[in-house]
């Protein structure tokens, strides 16, 4: 074991750790429960910029632990994995230092931490595994440490959102099971490699591949929230804000675009993939969740059931990018697996601080929010207009990218698709915007809570303002080399290229 | 057949015929006090001739005093038993059968 | 006197065991299954010893004679056990037609002669 | 000819005494003609020349487990009475309640039946004659330090058997004991001194007996169970007759009379494992000497087992 | 080897002359089995399967011990969870300062090496009658440690769980019989050698197998297992259903693949991974509708000791047949400590609740954290979320199915680990809702719920150690 597997160990660790210590904090010790959440987090950014230098440069980085005879536990660091693992760790500094504000003063924060903790290792387990068995076990784990976190509150309603979110998670995890044993028993031990692994399949078992593919679909595509397997998003966002950001943003439908990506790029291979005719049912399936999530978030009055339609609708954009043959729309729907995650983490911060702060739910109620919490809700356009497609911001680049791509394919039918998908979303979020900033407050916010000196609790107004820049900065600078951009373009280069 | 063979035998005949009588007796006689007569008198004279019996078969002295043992232990055993069951039954009162009663 | 047929023992034994085996499932009374136990162990051990007398050059098998006396005094390990349960499960039921009190061991443990061990 | 006929006729006879003996509507009868049935059966294992198990099943199986049975069935009667008001004389058997019992009554039948036929088909298709342990017993018989080959073989060539079985009986009391407390026969002795003059001479008598049985057993028929079961028939008089109370209040000397067996046992081959490295294998040429010490101390273990076994319950005081 | 069966032996016998060193010499005994079982594995890893012959004389006169892989693991397991439950009954026992409450713990010790002792026994053995005298010493201290519960349900349950034990162990008895008429001998290495195909012995396993399945709870002989389990004192639960069933499941590999493998045919697979599968969807449904959650545990049982069954069909063909073996016994012991952690958990709420009526649980979460953990924990691996040990069992159950081309286990598996999942949900549900006042009246001490934290802990890292396993149980196992 060298110092470069320990690098990834540390990765993992670094969350897994201060979870289980934070599990048998006493709920009192408030004050070292954050700083050991703070330094978790940190101490897993300084480590993933280590390693996104290390790759950048070339070092191979591994890890590997026989578990089962000839079944090994691996872990790795390829572009693809960077991608993501970046992409969560950086959105999760923020969410936990979100969460720490948002859960001030209520029961049970040791458990909440403990669990927080313990998803984003799940997280950044899927993101660093190195072969699908890595994966599978990651994914379930996600599955499971997510479950508290929906159920937090304890009502009613959290409970049967937890059991909704239970049942087709674990439905999904066992039609997944199924997959990767198949075509274990077929393929022997399945690493991730560009292009694929299933080449010395591709004649014999072509039957059994094209399959394989629906169940490894349904078994991910649940995550994804795809239509119409995406039943549980909307009902699990009774979550407390900070949760719903890492369900929608940083965790759970991440991971199951990120599985999708995977199995069709580093699993198939998008040619083979292609070759064996799966993509196009793949794409259409994606399409029709882009327009139906649309259509259902226009008619959600409850904010974050607007935004978790949205979400169903958006994360189809990376999976439509999967489904299209070619390096363009590749390039667009990996690129939104990281701009989806900025706007919609900012959306669900401000929803989350209206919540907390003026007590309002509801997009009826937003008369006026933006003279009460300006900075907040300047963050919230910045997201909503970057989900519409104005350029520059993020969500531009991404549209861009996938519709290219689309003609390049020769699938023109998608561009219609985008476009009206545009349309949608500009739908249902300008309105909010024009409430926001143009219709007058009420008299009194239903139940407003006073933080001092900024309008609302710091730490709950830093997270927002961080990601909305960071939205700005993918769409500004996204021909620039440090950009997401940049580094999806050599992913592409690496599955496509010659 | 040698004549102690021959003398065991003839003292099984009588053996068997108070085993007989007994059990008879115990399906026959009316009340719980005459069959415990049947029982101890008849059933433990059949032993003696039995035992008698199997003593002129044995190989030596040992074995003698065993089966003597034996006979004596049954006789004493079965009369504390009969009378331990005669007088529980005195106690809860049952009456001696007579002629008279049904 | 010749020695038995083995074979007439065996299916003895073995009807023993059916005929216990019978009682035990269709009778009620816990007395009568205890007891059907015993016969279906007496089956049991019936053909063991017929087996053994197959072996029986020149005298029978002492193996199988080892195991029966190990297993009569396993069933009466169980009779007695058995009949011990039996006996609270019936006085359970008893005491449920009409409430007596009928020793809970909260009674008397404490006076359990020279318990200081 | 005769022995067969006498052969066929016990047979038939046990069979048919098992049958009624589960299937009497009187339970009481029931009961008697299981203890019949034993009495048979040790005649049965006499046929099949095996006088050790006779002895054994005549003083156990038969005697003692009818003991048991008996006077369990008297006090469920007394308890029946005591709660109904009403003599509860014939026990609630499955005849005849309702269609569906009496249905799954002949199929159960028939599946016994079938069972039988079966089993029936499988022992007869054993071979006629069989080779069993005999001449490998025989030979390593002069090693096992005794000559009764049965004894040989609980004591020495399958000792660990026993050594759990002296476990068995010991976990049988433990059991019996954390179930329930027992039943003093209510006996004055006062009021019997025939009992009391009979006990006196027969209870050291029957020491004596179960004693020599051990001391026998090394060479003919006999050894610490048959030797066991007379002196827990020494027991269940002492107890009957009251005698026996005394030495119930000495707990922890019963106690340790309960587990000596399984600690002289358990040590032997404990010891035995670090003289030789076999478990429970016996220095050579001293077999014998460590057989008896073992089946003395397992005698008297079994004696009070098998005695307090007759109890049904730990002793105490009401 | 001798210390495990001598070591538990000898301190139930002292345990039961001075009742109040119970405790200790559960814990002296522990010592003595733990340095045996230790010094076993190191044996056995190191120089391959150890043997023994008692008394010195050897197979067919005498009595072999044997401890292949398999047997070093189960032992293994019995002392992890045997020092689990030690550590748990003492302050378990001690709840409350009653004459029954010290009634309960004086016999418990002495019961408790009793079971001990057996299962070493019946684990080492390789002799048919001397499994018979384990089995019987098991079943015995099992059924007087349920009804050390003394209530009416108790002890109905433990009556009717001691008919079955002993009807069973008949049915053994006299196939064991049958296989010495054959066979001239009991030891299980020999009859495989002198074993024909005939009448005999196929009746002589059938009558064997019925017994062992009786006594493992398979589906549809299950019917005495949930009251059992359910009513006995939860330490005792613990044991029942994570070991004393699978001591005959157990005895049943032994006898199919290393006594009898000739009569390991298809078609007698086949029934048993049907009878596997319908105790796996019988007991699973039968979980969903329980009330009380130690009824829904010992439900569980019923279910969980169906997909070792499995094992059976799986092993029929070449390829999967070693994944099959070590997934059954790896899902054994995954299941065996997420149960004993159950039924701790489940305790430690009687304790704390006074009941445990599934629906009036509302809160355990809040008021015993560290249990709910274990709870979740135990529940992971039952349903074989990864990496519990359930998850490394199942799946390699499940890649056998799928090499052997069985479809239908594969589907029973991802069913029955589905219906896991639905039932455990269904307690979990309770766990994370807000407390009722009033429901949680006693405190439970940190050692109760430690210990089925740590036990839960143990099942899901097992499957991390899966490897190791697969190493162990290669050994002796039946392979050509």
């Amino acid at each position: 074991m060298n110092v470069l597997s320990l690098t990834l160990l540390g990765v993992l660790c670094s969350s897994l750790l201060t979870g289980l210590i934070i599990f048998f904090l006493k709920e009192e010790s408030h004050r070292l429960r954050t700083w050991l959440n703070l330094l978790g987090a940190g101490l897993k950014l300084v480590l993933v910029a280590a390693l996104l230098r290390g790759v950048y440069l070339g070092k191979t980085y591994a890890w590997s632990f026989e578990f089962l005879p000839g079944l090994p536990l691996a872990l790795g660091a390829d572009a693809n994995s960077m991608l993501f693992v970046t992409l969560s760790t950086v959105l999760w500094f923020w969410t936990t230092l979100y969460a720490v504000g948002y859960l001030e003063d209520s029961p049970h924060r040791s458990r909440f931490f403990g669990f927080f903790s313990l998803c984003v290792t799940a997280t950044t387990g899927i993101a660093l595994s190195a072969n699908l068995m890595t994966f599978l076990i990651f994914y379930e784990l996600l599955t499971v440490s997510t479950y508290p976190l929906v159920v937090h509150r304890g009502t009613r309603k959290a409970l049967q959102g937890g059991r909704v979110y239970l049942t087709y998670t674990l439905l999904g995890g066992a039609i997944l099971l199924l997959a990767v044993a198949w075509l274990y028993s077929l393929a022997g031990p399945v690493p991730f490699k560009e292009r694929g692994v299933i080449q010395g399949l591709m004649v014999s078992h072509r039957r059994e591949l094209q399959w394989l593919f629906l169940l490894f679909m349904i078994g991910i595509g649940v995550k994804a929230a795809i239509a119409p397997l995406h039943g549980w998003l909307p009902r699990a966002m009774v979550a407390p804000a900070p949760v719903s950001s890492l369900l929608h943003a940083v965790a759970v439908v991440k991971a199951g675009a990120f599985g999708i990506v995977r199995i069709v790029y580093d699993v198939y291979g998008a040619e083979n993939a292609a070759e064996l005719g799966v993509l196009p049912p793949l794409a259409i399936a994606a399409g029709v969740t882009i327009v139906y999530g649309s259509v259902c978030a226009l008619f959600q009055d409850e904010l974050k059931k607007r935004l978790a339609f949205s979400t169903v609708s958006q994360v189809s954009y990376i999976v439509l990018g999967a489904a299209i043959l070619g390096p363009l729309a590749a390039i667009g729907g990996l690129v939104h697996l990281v701009h989806q995650g900025l706007l919609k983490i900012t959306l669900f911060f401000g929803a989350g601080n209206y919540a907390e702060t003026l007590g309002i739910h509801r997009v009826s109620e937003m008369n006026g929010v933006g003279r009460r919490l300006p900075l907040t809700t300047a963050a919230f356009t910045v997201a909503a207009l970057g989900m519409i497609g104005v350029p520059p911001l993020a969500g531009y680049v991404s549209k861009w990218y996938l519709s290219k791509g689309a003609v390049t394919a020769g699938d023109h039918w998608v561009t219609v698709v985008l476009a009206a998908s545009s349309l949608l979303n500009a739908a249902y979020f300008l309105p909010i915007l024009y409430r926001a900033w143009f219709l007058p407050p009420p008299e009194k916010w239903p139940a407003e809570h006073s933080f001092g000196r900024w309008e609302t609790h710091w730490m709950l107004l830093a997270a927002p303002l961080v990601t909305a820049a960071l939205v700005i900065w993918a769409g500004v600078f996204a021909e620039s080399a440090f950009s997401p951009l940049a580094w999806v373009k050599l992913i592409a280069a690496r599955e496509y290229g010659p | 057949m040698s004549f102690l063979d021959f003398l065991s035998a003839l003292l099984l005949v009588p053996a068997l015929f108070f085993f007989v009588a007994g059990t008879v007796a115990l399906l026959r006689f009316p009340d719980l006090y005459s069959r415990l007569h049947a029982l101890t008198k008849a059933d433990n004279v059949g032993l003696g001739f039995a035992v008698l019996a199997l003593m002129l078969r044995a190989e030596n002295g040992v074995e003698v005093f065993k089966l003597a043992l034996i006979w004596g232990l049954v006789l004493a055993a079965s009369s504390t038993v009969c009378f331990l069951i005669g007088q529980e039954a005195v106690r809860r009162g049952l009456k001696p059968w007579t002629r008279q009663s049904p | 006197m010749p020695d038995a047929d083995p074979r007439l023992y065996l299916l003895a034994g073995l009807a023993l065991f059916a005929i216990g085996f019978y009682s035990l499932v269709v009778q009620t009374h816990l007395l009568r299954r205890i007891m059907a136990l015993n016969v279906m162990g007496s089956g049991v051990f019936l053909a063991f010893l017929a087996l053994a007398l197959k072996a029986a050059a020149p005298m029978p098998d002492p193996v199988p004679h080892a195991m029966v006396l190990t297993g009569i005094v396993v069933a009466v390990c169980a009779t007695g056990l058995a009949l011990a349960l039996a006996d609270r499960v019936q006085a359970l039921e008893a005491n449920e037609e009409t409430p007596a009190p009928e020793e809970p061991p909260s009674a008397e443990t404490g006076s359990e002669p020279e318990d200081a061990g | 000819m005769i022995p067969q006929l006498l052969d066929g006729t016990l047979v038939l006879v046990v069979v048919a005494l098992a049958w009624r003996a589960l299937n009497d509507r009187d339970l009481f009868r029931g009961v008697i003609e299981f203890i019949a049935l034993g009495l048979l059966l040790a005649m049965a294992w006499l046929r099949l020349r095996a006088p050790d198990l006779a002895l054994a099943e005549a003083a156990v199986g038969s005697g003692l487990t009818g003991a048991l049975i008996l006077s369990a069935l008297v006090r469920m009667r007394r308890r029946e009475q005591a709660a109904a008001g009403q003599p509860a004389g014939v026990a609630t058997g499955p005849w005849a309640k309702d269609r569906a019992k009496n249905f799954s009554r002949v199929l159960l039948g028939a599946l016994s039946v079938a069972m039988l036929g079966t089993l029936a088909w499988a022992a007869l298709s054993l071979p006629a004659k069989a080779r069993g342990l005999t001449a490998e017993a025989l030979a390593r018989l002069p090693d096992s330090g005794v000559t009764n080959p049965v004894t040989a073989v609980l004591l020495n060539f399958r000792a660990y058997d026993t050594l759990l079985e002296i476990g068995v009986l010991l976990l049988a009391i433990v059991g019996v004991w954390a179930l329930r407390r027992g039943e003093w026969p209510a006996a004055d002795l006062r009021e019997r001194p025939l009992l009391l003059s009979l006990l006196r001479w027969v209870l050291p008598l029957l020491a004596v007996g179960a004693g020599y049985l051990l001391w026998i057993g090394a060479s003919a028929p006999g050894g610490a169970f048959q030797g066991g079961a007379l002196l827990a028939g020494a027991l269940v008089l002492a107890l009957l007759s009251g005698l026996g109370r005394r030495l119930l209040r000495r707990g922890r000397l019963v106690r340790t009379g309960l587990t000596i067996g399984v600690l002289v046992f358990g040590v032997a081959g404990a010891v035995a494992l670090g003289w030789t490295g076999g478990l429970l294998q016996y220095p050579t040429g001293q077999a014998g000497a460590w057989i008896l010490v073992i089946e003395a101390a397992a005698l008297v273990s079994i004696g009070l087992t098998l005695g307090l076994l007759y109890l049904g319950g730990r002793p105490g005081e009401k | 080897m001798s210390g495990l069966i001598l070591g538990p032996l000898v301190a139930a016998a002292l345990a039961f002359t001075f009742p109040k060193r119970g405790r200790g010499m559960a814990w002296a005994a522990a010592g003595v089995v733990g340095i045996a079982v230790l010094s076993l594995i190191r044996a056995v890893l190191g120089g391959g399967v150890q043997s023994h012959r008692v008394s010195g004389w050897g197979a067919p006169l005498g009595i072999d011990l044997r401890a292949d892989g398999l047997a070093v693991l189960l032992l293994a397991l019995t002392a992890l969870i045997a020092v689990a439950v030690t550590g748990y009954a003492a302050p378990y026992l001690r709840a409350a300062d009653s004459p029954e409450a010290r009634h309960r713990e004086r016999y418990f010790w002495p019961l408790l090496l009793f079971l001990w002792t057996a299962l070493n026994a019946l684990f080492l053995s390789r002799d048919l009658f001397n499994l018979y005298v384990a089995l019987e010493l098991l079943g015995f201290a099992a059924v007087a440690l349920v009804a050390l519960e003394g209530k009416g349900d108790a002890l109905r349950a433990a009556l009717r769980y001691l008919f079955v034990s002993l009807s069973a162990s008949l049915f053994y008895l006299l196939g064991v019989a049958l296989v010495y008429g054959q066979c001239a001998t009991v030891d299980l290495a020999l009859v495989a050698e002198r074993a024909p195909r005939g009448p005999a012995l196929t009746v002589a396993l059938a009558l064997m197998t019925g017994g062992l399945i009786a006594k493992a709870a398979l589906f549809p002989l299950h019917f005495w297992l949930p009251p059992a389990h359910a009513n006995a004192p939860a330490p005792v639960s613990a044991l029942l259903s994570a070991l004393v069933v699978k001591g005959a499941f157990y005895l049943l590999l032994r006898l199919w693949f290393e006594a009898l493998p000739v009569f390991h045919t298809p078609a007698a697979a086949r029934l048993f991974g049907m009878l596997g599968a319908a105790a796996i969807l019988w007991g699973s449904i039968n979980a969903l509708t329980q009330s009380r959650l130690k009824l829904l545990i010992a439900y569980s049982t019923v279910a969980q000791l169906g997909y070792l069954f499995l094992v059976f069909p799986l092993m029929t063909g070449r390829d999967g047949r070693f994944g099959a073996w070590c997934g059954g016994l790896l899902l054994l012991g995954a299941h065996a400590c997420a149960k004993t952690a159950m039924f701790l958990v489940a305790g430690n709420i009687l304790r704390a609740a006074g009941h445990d009526r599934i629906r009036e649980l509302a809160g355990i979460a809040q008021v015993l954290p560290v249990s709910a953990f274990a709870l979740g924990l135990a529940g992971v691996s039952l349903v074989g979320l990864p990496p519990s040990g359930g998850f490394a069992g199942k799946w390699l159950l499940l890649s056998a199915g799928l090499r052997e081309g069985q479809w239908w286990v594969a589907a029973v598996i991802l069913v029955g680990s589905l219906l896991a999942a639905a039932y455990i949900m269904r307690v979990m549900t309770r766990a994370f809702a807000p407390a009722v006042p009033g429901t949680w009246v006693r405190p439970v001490p940190p050692i109760m719920e430690g210990t089925a934290l740590a036990l839960a802990l143990v099942a899901v890292g097992m499957g991390l150690a899966g490897s190791w396993f697969v190493e162990l149980l290669w050994l002796g196992g039946p392979w050509p």
